[in-house]
């Protein structure tokens, strides 16, 4: 089994002839993901042309394309300018799912897109995240496929490369991932360390949990209470921005220190005291693993 | 971005919220110049990103030229936490009755904007946040309706009593909102929120900063920028699209994504080094995109070594290995250079390097101890 | 029985301090409806003096006041310019009920306000209406009480004077009624026929009701056609502006025939379709609702 | 309140929406100086708050000086559905390549603002729903958002497959949405919205209501009251408060109560007699009201018979019958004057009605059989 993405997912790419768009859709396809369609205003009735002279509709609109293509989840690559616009139009498409790559959007108009999306009941994974891999079974977004493989661990996490560094080292050691989500690195994103892990805890297959949080904001700290009060399963932690200082935003929007809140330290503190063994390295995200595994 | 007092109080001027006049100056003849228009006592106040200029004598009450003078003098050229102070503002002091709180900012639990007032006022909220937090009062701003008349009525309630404050409390928080959506903000701040003898509501403080991502739609604040209060080498990467902060450390990180960047920062230390600098290159892997991250780490007299922590995923190793390669002729590196390289054509990377004389290693982990231990020699 | 308000009302009046607002709320107390408290924005801390000496507090805001009295129904009697904010604020403070008697408030804000009211599940019954009495229990609003008496008709009415000139009629012969209310003569207005019609669906001691419509609109067309498929309980109709000219307002905001479509006509024959006998004059109400009774 | 095409279209044009130019006049010789400025083609049409002018004759399209002369001549001073033409529009006449429909109105079912489109425009749109209902798209905005871009894509796709119109009509369908709501309208519509052989999306037609009660807002709209195109009777009772339409019989009607005014005219019909107005005095029962609303009724000659339909709530019957017999003494009134009065104060009302030799009835019906009867005498 796997959470958010699976043989069911028929995906939508919004901003599928642009350049990030065109090149993930293709990776994607190799991947086995079911791309049903992509969206391109003004192109809507060409075709894109993936792998092995697969071809996808493209559609003017997200409307048209869900309408034609029965699309349940979509994934966006457009420039931050036209992110909200695109979101705003996954959402009310009728898709269950709208995963956001794009960096850069505003926060305000963040707010008012998540607004939208639990008054329409539409998940949003992002933005400025890499999206969301099931080994085996589909990715959307841009996780390298070639460092996951399928197998007992779900793996949430707030950034990119430092999520692919954890997972690269379970696959070489054996470990494999039944999915791994990338929650990102925004301040306001739609899908928390708290709604994954209700999922993995649903997910019969998943018998271990990593998550990989960082600086800034709270939401560790709440998944971490929320895991001693309704989780089983072991969980085992990494937080990155040990020797970042106050005040300074690290690269995401979202890693920053506020006053005394959201500290590295404040985050393991917390991670541990509800039950959460915190790696003191990446590398050492493996062996916790197995150990729990073992358990 | 964080912008200055001055010009903070420039935005909540323009959206009708009253502020003392005021004005800013390099120098402490126009200073005086400056405090002579308001006759009687003046306020001399760094402008300054940083917090806490009263308490390290960024802030000083002048009540005539000479005193004027010295403290213009005094307060130009200081460092407050690190920050060095270029101008003054120059604002006429106030009869003061009460001071109070107000303040915006983006909660991230609720995913909305938060309106806080506490009727303490004038110090640091933090601190009265800690020491009496039921002091403070704060309202979630549903961001599909924005804020409701009896809302801003019920905040303005909870500061004044007196009807007449009231009303004018409740137009300044009803503009501040504003301000603050068309600002495109991310906090913004007035602290302290007087009432007079006479019976005014004043700003006479004001923090704010804008997210980075709205700043394209606002030219005008844009222009806010202070490129002399921003270090050299940060003006520099913000240019160039990298994301860096200068660190006090000696080993120089040059890494692709946010998340690891932190990580191999943590893991310098967790050897017993100290890192120089946050550095993320970004997901896009343009060569002349790592010269430039290699010229401003080298910019850092600090630095003694350099790490490279590459993780190819849409980042390709080729293009940063041929980076390194181009730094390497545009500039003279005396710091030697650790090169983690692995992911997306990696081995394209290592081809590149070796020909150049170069080597890399595939472990994090291997990578970081090599560097720290250069430091220590 | 009785709907929307009874003897378990616990009502705050906005703007009891006004002209119209103080008056009523007399008028209400002396009906015996449980007055609880007032709101005045500055005037908070003062008293409202009521009939036979009997005293409520005032207070600066709703939340206030529905903190201290536990109000579940709010009236709301401020003037025009102000009556958005006051819906605003009960809407927001936790009462379930907001009748609202002012006219003259512009249809885009009634829009938001709705939108509003609906996230936060509180029913708004007008605005531009007479409100609501149950004979014998509680009266908010304006309906002057002379003219009802407690009885068996359930009586919904768009419309003031004219909802007066019916009942009366009903009183007279000695015909009383459960509840009568006036939904409001504005285009948007919170509770519709088929609100009311539901309520007094299941209030048993309603046993026939009135329907007083009007033209403008197809809220009469909507109830006809869920009497026919929801509704045992007899209905008797009646329609005014048979010979209103299209495209003029006739009075209430909402009266007017727009195109070909709101006609007296076309409500009158809808009616008819669906069993809802439709009386003539205001004089044949009386005489329908008698034979409806004696079925 | 309705407002006239130019007057619609300035609204427009301020919001940025492409319309051809225009002036007005009321003057045949300065329709050809306006033409003349203009050159070759113009059209010349008639500004009257009423639909179908085109087949009443009331645009004509002119190629030259003499033929505008005549077009204006013919069409000011021209009824319309019973609206006097006062002024006619002289505006350049359009390539037109294709026609549609743009409109914005408020839906009551769904508490909203819905905008409509649809690519057979130039005609009666309420046709076009009877005939073809499927060729118009509607949809609903939710207040809460107001209008997404992706919306507005949609509908302007609805209308055009060119993306270069699409854009175009993108830009106007959110810049008319925009002028909606600032404006307070409840009403507006592009008809036609034409596209060029030169590729260009423009206004040509347009017509605006505004919601009467945000005109207290917008004074610059309040403005655009054309008070000569009104009745002189219905602008005296707008101004005083009253709501009064002129009809065509002779029972002239004051009620108290718009509902109850509509069921007094609809029982004087069933009685087999013709109302000469609707006239609801409001709920305020100022005698002076009164006066002002007797005034009314007996402007219209007519009126052969006066019927007053009283239900005492919050109007008190003793000030209007303080009222009528204050009337009585500033006008001369010839018609017989029927009197129902009943409610608060009825007892009050008839002492003052008798002592000025009046006597007053309580049921309506009798009081409506009464009137009628007097005007088939």
């Amino acid at each position: 089994m796997s959470i958010l993405v699976s043989t069911k997912t028929r995906l939508l790419v919004q901003g599928i002839t642009g350049r990030d768009g065109s090149f993930h859709t293709s990776e994607m396809m190799k991947y086995g993901t079911n791309v049903v369609g992509g969206v391109t205003p003004g192109k809507g009735g060409q075709s894109f042309g993936g792998p092995e002279d697969q071809m996808v509709p493209i559609f003017d609109t997200m409307e048209a394309a869900v309408k034609e293509t029965d699309a349940n989840t979509s994934v966006v690559y457009v420039p931050p300018a036209f992110a909200s616009g695109a979101m705003e139009e996954a959402i009310d498409s009728g898709v269950d799912l709208v995963v956001s790559i794009t960096e850069g959007v505003p926060v305000l108009e963040m707010s008012r897109i998540h607004a939208f999306a639990r008054d329409r009941k539409v998940r949003i994974l992002g933005p400025n995240c890499p999206g969301v891999i099931s080994p085996g079974k589909a990715k959307v977004g841009i996780i390298p496929d070639q460092i996951v493989t399928q197998g007992p661990v779900g793996v949430i996490s707030r950034s990119g490369t430092l999520t692919y560094e954890a997972v690269v080292n379970l696959t070489r050691e054996g470990v494999g991932q039944t999915t791994c989500v990338g929650i990102g690195g925004d301040p306001l994103i739609g899908t928390s360390f708290i709604d994954c892990l209700e999922l993995f805890k649903e997910d019969e297959e998943t018998r271990v949990i990593v998550m990989i949080g960082e600086i800034g904001g709270t939401d560790e700290q709440e998944a971490a209470q929320w895991v001693s009060q309704h989780l089983e399963k072991p969980v085992v932690g990494f937080i990155a921005g040990q020797t970042a200082p106050p005040g300074r935003q690290m690269g995401h929007a979202g890693a920053i220190i506020s006053g005394s809140s959201g500290t590295a330290d404040e985050k393991k503190r917390c991670f541990e005291e509800n039950g959460i063994r915190v790696a003191a390295r990446p590398i050492d995200i493996v062996d916790l693993v197995r150990e729990s595994l073992n358990q | 971005m964080d912008i200055h007092e001055y010009q903070a109080k420039e935005i909540l001027r323009n959206n009708g919220i009253p502020v003392p006049p005021g004005r800013v100056t390099g120098n402490p003849n126009q200073a005086v110049d400056i405090a002579n228009e308001y006759g009687d006592k003046v306020v001399v106040k760094a402008q300054v990103h940083s917090g806490g200029r009263g308490k390290a004598g960024g802030v000083k009450l002048a009540k005539n030229s000479e005193e004027v003078f010295q403290a213009a003098t005094d307060i130009i050229g200081m460092t407050i936490s690190g920050h060095r102070v270029n101008e003054v503002l120059i604002t006429p002091a106030e009869d003061i009755d009460t001071e109070a709180y107000l303040g915006i900012l983006i909660d991230r639990k609720t995913q909305s904007p938060v309106i806080m007032v506490c009727s303490e006022g004038g110090v640091d909220i933090e601190e009265v946040a800690q020491r009496n937090p039921n002091s403070i009062r704060k309202l979630r701003i549903d961001p599909r309706y924005g804020l409701f008349r009896h809302q801003a009525y019920g905040l303005a309630r909870a500061l004044y009593r007196d009807q007449d404050l009231v009303k004018q409390a409740v137009a300044i928080i009803e503009n501040l909102y504003q301000a603050f959506i068309d600002s495109g903000a991310s906090m913004v701040e007035i602290n302290p929120l007087i009432s007079t003898p006479t019976g005014c509501v004043k700003a006479i403080d004001a923090k704010m900063s804008i997210d980075n991502n709205e700043l394209i739609k606002h030219p005008e604040i844009q222009n806010y920028r202070d490129i002399q209060a921003e270090p050299r080498a940060e003006t520099m990467a913000r240019e160039s699209g990298l994301s860096y902060v200068k660190l006090d450390g000696n080993v120089g990180c040059c890494v692709n994504g946010a998340g690891l960047a932190m990580a191999t920062m943590d893991l310098v230390k967790y050897y017993g080094g100290e890192p120089a600098n946050f550095l993320d290159i970004g997901g896009s892997s343009n060569p002349q995109k790592v010269v430039t991250a290699l010229k401003i780490i080298t910019s850092d007299p600090n630095v003694e070594v350099i790490l490279f922590n590459i993780f190819g995923g849409i980042t390709r190793c080729d293009d940063v290995a041929r980076g390194i390669v181009e730094a390497l002729k545009e500039i003279e590196i005396d710091s030697p250079i650790i090169i983690r390289l692995t992911g997306t054509n990696d081995e394209k990377g290592l081809e590149i390097l070796s020909a150049a004389g170069m080597s890399a290693f595939t472990s994090m982990d291997d990578v970081v101890k090599k560097a720290v231990s250069k430091t220590l020699q």
